[in-house]
C-alpha cells in the first residue's frame, strides 16, 4: 500500500530558481533539437531564464530547506548574484564570439545552465553531500564546455587537462569530507562544527589531515599555487569565451563552498588553516603576477592574472574573520565585472581567421576603436587595483581585514605584488595606445556585446564611486550565516 | 554655504572632461575650446573660495561631509584651510596654461588628450580637498591613470619607458602608503578622517612605521632624493603640458603629503626623524644643482633644477618653524609658477625646433627677442633674484632652517649659488653666443602665447614684491600646524611672523 | 548454516547442474534435427543418449592450443572468468521454498552484477586471442551485453515495485501460489522486454551476432579449443539456465504450481525452465540472425523506452490502486 | 568481524595508489582509472564508517560518488576520444602544444 | 568465518568451487591430453592466410559511444532499485520525483537520438 505521506509541495519553494533553470535549460536542448532555425533565439532565452532566477533569489527570505542541506541565505545570496552575473554577462557576449570562431553547438546555452545550476547548489550548499553533488555538476559542463569546439586542436588537450586535474581535486576534497565524515559521524557542514568542538577533535592528527586534503582540494577548485598548474593551459585552450566564464563563476563558486567549509564546519581550526592559506596566497600571488609578465599571449596572461586574483581573494578567506569574507565576496563581485569585461575585449579582437590572442594584437587598438581601448583601459586599471574603479575598494577591503585579522606581512606581500601586477597591465594599456596597429579589421559590437560590456563598464565604475550598497550587503550576508 | 563649492570644483572639469566625448572626434577646434572654456571657468569658480575664505581661522572651511561608505567609517569629506586653497588656485591656473600651451602641439587624439587633462584637474582639486584618508587616497591614485596616458601616448621619443617609470614608482610608494592608512585605521579609532586622526596619541614604534610607510609615497612624489630618478625621466618625455602640470602641481603633492597628514598625525616621528629628512633635503639641493650643471638636454636640466628646488620645499618643510614652513609652502606656489612657467616657454621653443639639445641653439636673443625677455624673467626667477617670487620662498626657508639646523642652511645656502649659476648659464648658451644656424627664420611669439606667459609674469612678480597676498592665507594654518607638531613638547622659540613689505 | 551441510548442497547442485548442461546440448541438437527433419545424433548409446559424454571425455583429452601471439595469463583465465561468474549466479537461485544456497537479500542485483561479470570474460577472450575474428567478436558482444543490460535491468524494476524486494525467494512468495498472481500478465510489457533481452544476454539466435559461425568464425572464442572451448560452452549454458530461472522466478511464479509435488518440490520450477529452455531452441532453429545495426537499434530505441514505459506505468497504477 | 582500522587501512592503501598511478601514469586513461580508484578508496571509507557508524549518510554519499564517477567517466572518455581523433595519442607527453 | 554473514557463505563456497573446477580440469588434463605444437597450428586463424596487419586494429568509435551511454544509464538504475523496493513506503512524493528523474533521463535519451548515437551505421 502506498503510504500516504502528506506531500509537502512548500518544502520545494527554496530551489524553485534552480528547478527554472534546470527547465530552461532542457527548454534549449529542446529548441537546438527540433527547432534549428531559430537557434539565435537561445542566448536571449537563456537571458531571459537567468534575469528571472536572478530576481526570484534577490527575492526571497532567507530559510533552510531540506532538513539542513540546502541553505537559502544571504551568504548564499551573494554567490548566486556572482555566478548568476557571470553567466549572463557571458551569454550576452556568446553570440558574437561563437559566430566568430564559428562554434556552432547549441548545446552551449544549456550546458552554461546546467553549469550555473551546479554553482547556484554549491552556494547554497549546508551539507558535504549537497557541497559534493554541486561541485560536480558544475564541473561537469564545464569540460565539455572547454572540449565544445572541435575544429580547434588545442581544446580539446585543454579539455583532458582540466578534466584529469579537476576530477584529482574532487577525489581529494572526497576523502578529506571522508575523514571528516568519519571523525564527526556527520555531512552537515553546521553540525561538523559543533561535534568538533564537543568530541575535542581540534588536535585530532586524522581531522588534520582531512583538513590538509580539504584545502588542497579547494586549491586546486579554485586554482591556487602550488594546484595551479592546470589552469594557464586551461584558460588558454579553451574558447575564449569559456575562459571568461570559468575564470570568474566557477572560481566564485569554488570560494563559496571553501569559505562555507572553513567558516561554517571548521572554524575552530583557524589557527591551522589560516597561516596556510597565508602562505598559498603569497605564493599564488607571485607565481600568478611574475608569470604573467613574460607572457606574450594576452590570453595566457589573463589566465595568470586570474590565478593571482585567486590569491588577493585567499586573503579575505585567510582572515577567518566576518570581515574577511564579506571582502572576499565583494572582491568576487567586482572581479565579475573587471575580468570578463577583459575577455569580452579580447573577444572583440578575434576574427575569423586567427584568433588574435596576443598582446601584440591590441598594438594600436586605441586608433583602431577608441572605444575598446579606452574600455580595456579602465577593465586593466580595475584589475591592477586603482582607483576610482572596483577593483581598488575590493582590494582595499581585502587588504584591510586581512591586516587586521593580524597577517600584516601577508598584506606586505600582496601589495608588492599588486604593484609587479601592474607592470603587465601597463603593458597592454601601452601596446594600446602607444604603438602602431598592426591589424586593421575593424570591431563589431553585436547588441549582446554592447550590453554586455555596458554592464561590465557599469559594474566596474559603480562599485568603485558607489561601494557602500555592496559591501553592506556582504557584510550583512555574512552576519546572516 | 548651500552651494557645495569644493565639489564643483572636483567634479565640473571631470563632468566638462566627459562631456568632450559627446563632440565626434574630428572637430578638434570644437574640441579644444571647450577645454579651454571648461578650464577657464574652473579658475573663474576658484575666485568665490578665495574671496568667501576666512583668514583669520585655522579651521577647515567650505566643509562637506557625506557618509559614502558607511561599512568602512569612510565619508565623503572635503574642506580646505590656509594651506590648500593657495593649491587649488595653483592647480587651476595651471591646467589653464595647459590647455592653452597644447593648442597646437597635439595633433594626434585631441580628444582623448583634453579628457585626460581635465580629468586630471579634477582629481588633482580633489587631493587638495580631501578630508578622509580614503578619499585622499583615492584622488592621489586616480591622478595616475591620466598623467599616465599623457607621458605615454603624447610624449617623446622614450616616452614608454619614462612613463613606466613614472607609474611604477608612484604605485609602489602609494601603496606602501595604502597599507600605512590601514594600520593607521586600526589603531586609530577606525576611522579615515584626518582630523580626528590627528589629535590621537600613537606609539612612538607606530609612529616611525607609519612615517616611512607615507614616506614611501610623498617622498617618491617630491620627489626627494635618492627616490628623484623617475623625475627627469618623466619630464623630459612628457608632452610640454605633461611637464607644466608635473612641475606645477603634482611633485607639490609629495610635500602637501607631509604637509597634511605626516606632521600632524605623525609629531613625535617627525621629529625623530627630522635629521634625516633634512639630510636629504640638502642632498637634494646640492646633487639636483650639480646634476644640472652637466645636463645637454633643456629639459633634463629643468627636471633637475625641480630636484634642486623641491629640496628645499623639504627642507623648509622639515625645519618646522613658522618661517620655514611658510617658505616651503610659498616655494612650493613660486616653483609651481616658474617651472611651470619654464617649461611652457621651452614648449613654445620646442615647437619651432623640435630639438632640446642646448648646444643646437644660441643667439635666440637676435632672432626672438621678445621669447628672450620672458625666459630672462624666468630665469632670473628661478634663480631668486630679490624682487621675484623665488627670492621669497628662498629666504624664508633659509631662515627657518638657519633656526632649525644651521648647517643644513648653509649647505643649502650653496645650492643657491650653484643655481645662479646654471641657471645663467643656461641663459647664455642659448640666447646669447653665435646665432645657430637652424635658428634663422623662426617666428615670433603669436598672441595666444604671448598671453599664456603674460599671467607668469604678472604673478611672479606679484608674489615677489607682495607675498603678504598669499602668506595672509597661511600664518593661521601654518601656526596651527606647527601647534600640532608641538604640541608634544618641542623646545623651540615660537617666533611671529616674519612681516614683509 | 553449518559449512558441511554448505558443501553437500553445493555439490549436488553442481553435479545436477553439470548434468543439465550436458544434456542440454544433447536436447537441442535433437530438437533442431527433428524440427528441420532431421535425426540429430544418433550413434553414441540409444539415440545419441552417451553423445553429450563422448563430447566431454574427447574436449577434455583434446589437444590444448595457445596461439603464439596470445596474451597467456588474459587468454587462460578469460573461460575461468565466465564459468565461474555464471556458476556464482547459480548461489541465489531458490530452486523450491528453502532450495536455495545463499538466500540474500539482493539477489537480483546479485544476479545482474554477475551477469556483468562474465561479459567480461568474453571481451577479455576476444582481446587476448589477438586474432582479428576474436576480437571483433569480443567487442561486438561487448556492446551488445551492455546495451541489453539496460534493457532487461529497466524491465525488472516493474517486477521490484510490485514485489517490493529484491530477494528472489521474496518475489516469488509475492507472486502468491495462484495463476492470476503470477507476474506474467500485469508485467507483460516488461516479460517481453526481458524475454528479448535474455537472448541478446545469452548470444543466443536471433542475436547470436558476438559468435555467428558464417561471419565471425566463432567470434571471441576462434582461437579456443579443447577444454577451454568446453568451458566457455558450459558457461553460456549455465548462463541460459540462469537466465530462464530468473525468469520463472520474477514472471512465472517460480516454484508454486497448480498442486504442491510431495517429494520433489522444485518439479514446477525445472518444468518452467525447461519451458524457456525450450523456447531457446525453438528459436534457434527458427528465426534467422539480426544484422548487427537492426540489434543495436532493436536494444536501444525499443526496448529501453518500452521498459521506461513500463516503470511508469506500473508505478501509477499502483499508486492509483491503492 | 573485521575492525574498523582495517577497512580504512585498505581504503587509504588504494587512494595512495592511485594518487601515484595520476602521478606518475602518462596515459591519459590510466590516469583517468587511477582516479577512480581513488574514488573508490573514498567509496570504501564512507561504506565502512556509515557501517559502523550506524550512519546512513556515508552510504547515501556513495550512491552519489558512484554516479557522478559515471557521469565523469562518460565525459572524460568523450574528451579522450576527441583527443585522439586529434592528436592520433593519449599520452600525456605528446599533449604540449599549450605551454608558456 | 565469523566475517562473514552467513547468507554469503554459499557464494563463496560456490565461487571458490568453480575456480578450482576450471582450474583443476585445464591443469589434470595437462598429463592427458597431446601437445604437439607447429607454427601453423599456433598463428591467430584468418581463414588459412598468413595473418596481415596488426589484429588489435582500430575498430568504430561506435563501441565507445555505446560503453558511454551504457555507463550513464546503467548508473541510473542505481537509483531507480532503492526507489522500487521501498516505493510503498516513499509515498506520492517519491512518485512525482522518480517521474521527474524519468523525464530527465528521457530528455538524455532523446537528445543521444535526435543526435544520432543510437544510429548504427548513418
Amino acid at each position: 500500500m502506498i503510504a500516504t505521506v502528506a506531500v509537502n509541495w512548500a518544502a520545494v519553494e527554496p530551489i524553485l530558481p534552480e528547478l527554472l533553470l534546470i527547465t530552461i535549460g532542457v527548454l534549449l536542448i529542446g529548441c537546438d533539437l527540433f527547432l534549428p532555425r531559430q537557434r539565435q533565439l537561445l542566448p536571449w532565452l537563456t537571458v531571459i531564464g537567468c534575469l528571472t532566477a536572478l530576481a526570484m533569489i534577490l527575492g526571497s527570505r532567507p530559510t533552510v530547506a531540506f532538513g539542513g542541506m540546502f541553505l537559502a541565505d544571504g551568504y548564499a545570496m551573494v554567490f548566486k548574484t556572482i555566478c548568476l552575473g557571470s553567466v549572463i554577462l557571458s551569454v550576452l557576449m556568446s553570440e558574437h564570439f561563437c559566430r566568430v570562431i564559428g562554434l556552432r553547438q547549441g548545446e552551449y546555452y544549456s550546458l552554461m545552465l546546467f553549469s550555473l545550476v551546479g554553482m547556484l547548489l554549491m552556494a547554497s550548499a549546508g551539507d558535504l553531500m549537497v557541497l559534493y553533488l554541486g561541485l560536480e555538476l558544475m564541473a561537469l559542463p564545464i569540460y565539455a564546455l572547454v572540449g565544445l569546439h572541435k575544429r580547434e586542436q588545442r581544446t580539446s588537450e585543454a579539455a583532458i587537462k582540466y578534466f584529469l586535474m579537476g576530477s584529482f581535486g574532487s577525489a581529494l576534497l572526497l576523502f578529506g569530507m571522508s575523514m571528516v565524515y568519519g571523525l564527526t559521524g556527520t555531512t552537515e557542514i553546521a553540525r561538523i562544527a559543533e561535534l568538533i568542538g564537543s568530541r575535542q577533535l581540534v588536535a585530532n592528527p586524522a581531522l588534520l589531515a582531512g583538513l590538509g586534503l580539504l584545502l588542497a582540494g579547494f586549491c586546486f577548485k579554485v586554482a591556487v599555487a602550488p594546484f595551479h598548474l592546470w589552469t594557464p593551459d586551461v584558460y588558454e585552450g579553451a574558447p575564449t569565451i569559456v575562459t571568461a566564464f570559468m575564470s570568474v563563476g566557477p572560481k566564485a563558486a569554488g570560494f563559496a563552498i571553501f569559505g562555507r567549509v572553513l567558516f561554517v564546519g571548521l572554524p575552530e581550526l583557524h589557527g591551522h588553516w589560516g597561516p596556510v592559506l597565508a602562505v598559498l596566497a603569497l605564493l599564488t600571488m607571485a607565481v600568478g603576477n611574475i608569470t604573467a609578465l613574460c607572457q606574450q599571449s594576452l590570453k595566457r596572461m589573463l589566465a595568470y592574472s586570474a590565478i593571482a586574483h585567486a590569491g588577493y581573494a585567499l586573503l579575505g578567506l585567510l582572515a577567518g574573520t566576518a570581515e574577511g569574507m564579506a571582502a572576499t565576496m565583494t572582491y568576487l563581485m567586482v572581479y565579475l565585472f573587471m575580468n570578463i569585461g577583459a575577455f569580452a575585449i579580447l573577444m572583440l579582437l578575434a576574427t575569423p581567421d586567427a584568433p588574435c590572442e596576443s598582446i601584440d594584437d591590441c598594438k594600436g587598438l586605441a586608433s583602431r576603436n577608441p572605444v575598446a581601448a579606452a574600455l580595456m583601459l579602465v577593465f586593466l586599471f580595475s584589475l591592477t587595483g586603482i582607483p576610482p574603479t572596483g577593483g581598488f575598494i575590493g582590494k582595499f577591503y581585502l587588504l584591510k581585514a586581512a591586516f587586521i585579522a593580524g597577517y600584516p606581512l601577508t598584506v606586505v606581500g600582496a601589495v608588492l605584488f599588486s604593484a609587479i601586477s601592474a607592470f603587465f597591465y601597463l603593458r597592454v594599456v601601452r601596446f594600446m595606445y602607444m604603438e602602431a596597429p598592426q591589424q586593421t579589421a575593424t570591431l563589431q559590437f553585436s547588441p549582446g556585446m554592447r550590453a554586455a560590456l555596458g554592464l561590465c563598464l557599469l559594474g566596474v565604475l559603480g562599485l568603485g564611486l558607489f561601494p557602500g550598497s555592496l559591501l553592506n550587503w556582504t557584510v550583512s550576508a555574512f552576519s546572516g550565516m | 554655504m548651500s552651494i557645495p563649492l569644493l565639489s564643483t570644483l572636483i567634479f565640473f572639469p571631470v563632468l566638462g572632461g566627459l562631456s568632450l566625448l559627446i563632440v565626434p572626434r574630428q572637430q578638434t577646434a570644437t574640441i579644444r575650446l571647450m577645454a579651454l572654456f571648461v578650464s577657464l571657468v574652473e579658475l573663474l569658480l576658484t575666485l568665490p573660495v578665495v574671496l568667501l575664505f576666512d583668514k583669520t581661522t585655522a579651521r577647515m572651511q567650505f566643509t562637506e561631509l557625506h557618509p559614502w561608505i558607511s561599512t568602512l567609517n569612510i565619508n565623503y569629506s572635503l574642506g580646505i584651510d590656509g594651506i590648500s586653497i593657495l593649491f587649488l588656485l595653483l592647480t587651476a591656473l595651471i591646467t589653464l596654461l595647459s590647455v592653452l600651451v597644447s593648442w597646437e602641439a597635439i595633433h594626434d587624439k585631441v580628444q582623448e588628450f583634453f579628457v585626460a587633462l581635465l580629468l586630471l584637474e579634477g582629481a588633482m582639486m580633489g587631493v587638495f580637498c580631501a578630508l578622509d584618508f580614503f578619499l585622499f587616497y583615492i584622488f592621489w591614485e586616480a591622478m595616475l591613470i591620466p598623467m599616465f596616458l599623457i607621458i605615454g601616448i603624447w610624449g617623446g621619443p622614450n616616452r614608454i619607458y619614462a612613463t613606466v617609470k613614472f607609474f611604477l614608482y608612484t604605485l609602489v610608494g602609494s601603496l606602501l602608503m595604502l597599507v600605512g592608512i590601514i594600520l593607521l585605521y586600526q589603531n586609530g579609532g577606525h576611522t579615515f578622517d584626518i582630523l580626528k586622526l590627528a589629535g590621537q596619541n600613537y606609539s612612538l614604534k607606530l609612529q616611525l612605521i607609519l612615517f616611512w610607510a607615507f614616506f614611501a609615497a610623498f617622498a617618491v612624489k617630491v620627489p626627494m632624493w635618492p627616490v628623484h630618478t623617475w623625475l627627469p625621466d618623466a619630464h623630459t618625455e612628457a608632452p610640454a603640458a605633461g611637464s607644466v602640470i608635473l612641475a606645477g602641481v603634482l611633485i607639490k603633492m609629495g610635500a602637501y603629503g607631509f604637509l597634511r597628514f605626516s606632521l600632524p598625525i605623525l609629531p613625535e616621528a617627525t621629529q625623530q626623524m627630522l635629521v634625516p629628512m633634512l639630510v636629504l633635503s640638502v642632498i637634494a639641493i646640492v646633487y639636483g644643482a650639480i646634476i644640472c650643471l652637466a645636463q645637454t638636454d633643456l629639459k633634463r636640466l629643468i627636471a633637475y633644477s625641480s630636484v634642486s628646488h623641491m629640496g628645499f620645499v623639504t627642507l623648509g618643510l622639515f625645519a618646522l618653524n613658522q618661517r620655514g614652513l611658510e617658505g616651503a609652502i610659498l616655494q612650493m606656489i613660486n616653483h609651481g609658477v616658474v617651472t611651470g612657467a619654464l617649461f611652457l616657454a621651452i614648449g613654445m621653443i620646442y615647437e619651432r625646433t623640435h630639438t632640446r639639445e642646448i648646444s643646437a641653439y644660441g643667439g635666440l636673443a637676435t632672432t626672438m627677442p621678445v621669447f628672450a625677455g620672458f625666459f630672462l624673467l624666468f630665469t632670473l626667477a628661478a634663480v631668486g633674484l630679490p624682487g621675484t617670487n623665488g627670492f621669497i620662498g628662498e629666504f624664508l626657508i633659509l631662515l627657518g632652517g638657519f633656526e632649525r639646523a644651521p648647517w643644513a642652511a648653509v649647505v643649502a645656502a650653496s645650492g643657491l649659488i650653484l643655481g645662479a649659476w646654471y641657471m645663467l648659464w643656461l641663459y647664455q648658451r642659448i640666447f646669447f653666443n653665435e646665432v645657430s644656424t637652424s635658428l634663422h627664420g623662426l617666428t615670433q611669439l603669436n598672441l595666444r602665447e604671448i598671453l599664456t606667459l603674460t599671467p607668469m609674469v604678472v604673478l611672479i612678480f606679484w608674489i615677489g614684491l607682495y607675498p603678504n597676498a598669499l602668506l595672509g592665507f597661511l600664518h593661521v594654518s601654518v601656526g596651527h600646524l606647527l601647534d600640532q607638531v608641538n604640541g608634544v613638547g618641542l623646545a623651540g622659540p615660537v617666533l611671529p611672523p616674519v612681516n614683509l613689505p | 548454516m553449518n559449512i558441511l551441510l554448505t558443501l553437500v548442497w553445493l555439490l549436488i547442485l553442481f553435479a545436477v547442474v553439470m548434468l543439465h548442461v550436458a544434456y542440454a546440448t544433447y536436447f537441442e541438437r535433437k530438437i533442431i534435427g527433428h524440427m528441420q527433419v532431421r535425426l540429430g545424433p544418433m550413434r553414441v548409446g540409444w539415440h545419441g543418449l552417451l553423445q553429450p559424454i563422448a563430447d566431454g571425455i574427447k574436449s577434455f583429452f583434446k589437444e590444448d592450443i595457445i596461439p603464439e601471439n596470445a596474451d597467456k595469463p588474459t587468454f587462460l583465465a578469460a573461460p575461468i572468468i565466465c564459468l565461474v561468474a555464471m556458476m556464482t549466479s547459480l548461489a541465489v537461485l531458490p530452486f523450491a521454498k528453502g532450495w536455495v544456497l545463499a538466500d540474500i537479500d539482493i539477489g537480483l542485483l546479485f544476479i545482474f552484477a554477475m551477469s556483468s561479470l562474465a561479459s567480461y570474460g568474453v571481451v577479455l577472450a576476444g582481446w587476448a586471442s589477438n586474432s582479428k575474428y576474436s576480437f571483433l567478436g569480443g567487442l561486438r558482444s561487448m556492446a551488445q551485453v551492455i546495451s541489453y543490460e539496460i534493457s532487461m535491468g529497466l524491465s525488472l524494476v516493474g517486477v521490484m515495485l510490485m514485489a517490493g524486494s529484491l530477494n528472489l525467494s521474496e518475489i516469488v512468495e509475492a507472486q502468491g501460489d495462484s495463476f492470476l498472481g503470477m507476474y506474467l500478465m500485469p508485467q507483460c510489457i516488461g516479460f517481453f522486454v526481458f524475454f528479448i533481452s535474455m537472448l541478446a544476454e545469452t548470444n543466443r539466435v536471433p542475436f547470436d551476432l558476438p559468435e555467428a559461425e558464417t561471419e565471425l568464425v566463432s567470434g571471441y572464442c576462434t582461437e579456443y579449443s579443447g577444454m577451454r572451448y568446453a568451458i566457455f560452452f558450459m558457461a553460456e549454458y549455465i548462463g541460459m539456465m540462469v537466465m530462464a530461472s530468473i525468469a520463472t522466478i520474477c514472471f512465472l511464479g517460480g516454484w508454486n504450481g497448480p498442486f504442491a509435488v510431495p517429494f520433489f518440490p522444485p518439479l514446477w520450477f525445472v518444468l518452467k525452465v525447461y519451458l524457456f529452455m525450450f523456447l531457446f531452441i525453438w528459436i534457434r532453429a527458427t528465426l534467422p540472425r539480426y544484422r548487427y545495426d537492426q540489434l543495436m537499434d532493436l536494444g536501444w530505441k525499443l526496448l529501453i523506452p518500452l521498459a521506461l514505459v513500463n516503470i511508469v506505468l506500473t508505478a501509477c497504477l499502483k499508486a492509483l490502486i491503492s | 568481524m573485521i575492525p574498523l582500522s582495517w577497512y580504512m587501512a585498505l581504503a587509504a592503501i588504494l587512494f595512495c595508489i592511485g594518487v601515484c598511478g595520476f602521478l606518475t601514469r602518462r596515459n591519459v586513461i590510466i590516469m583517468f582509472l587511477s582516479i577512480e580508484l581513488m574514488l573508490n578508496g573514498v567509496n570504501l571509507n564512507l561504506v565502512a564508517l556509515s557501517h559502523f557508524m550506524d550512519s546512513v549518510r556515508g552510504q547515501a554519499f556513495t550512491f552519489f560518488i558512484i554516479t557522478v564517477a559515471a557521469a565523469e567517466a562518460a565525459i572524460g572518455l568523450g574528451i579522450a576520444i576527441a583527443l585522439y581523433r586529434s592528436r592520433r595519442s593519449v599520452h600525456v607527453d605528446t599533449i604540449n602544444h599549450l605551454k608558456g | 568465518m565469523d566475517a562473514i554473514p552467513g547468507e554469503y557463505l554459499g557464494i563463496l563456497l560456490l565461487l571458490i568451487f568453480g575456480i578450482l573446477f576450471g582450474v583443476l580440469t585445464l591443469f589434470v588434463g595437462r598429463f592427458f591430453r597431446l601437445s604437439r605444437p607447429y607454427r601453423e597450428k599456433l598463428i591467430a586463424y584468418e581463414s588459412g592466410n598468413e595473418p596481415t596487419a596488426a589484429p588489435r586494429m582500430r575498430f568504430s568509435v561506435k563501441f565507445y559511444l555505446i560503453a558511454i551511454l551504457f555507463v550513464v544509464f546503467d548508473v541510473e538504475c542505481i537509483y531507480l532499485y532503492p526507489w522500487a523496493v521501498s516505493y510503498d513506503r516513499l509515498g506520492l512524493f517519491a512518485l512525482v520525483e522518480m517521474l521527474l528523474f524519468i523525464a530527465l533521463l528521457l530528455v538524455g535519451y532523446v537528445y543521444a537520438w535526435k543526435k544520432g548515437v543510437l544510429q548504427w551505421e548513418k
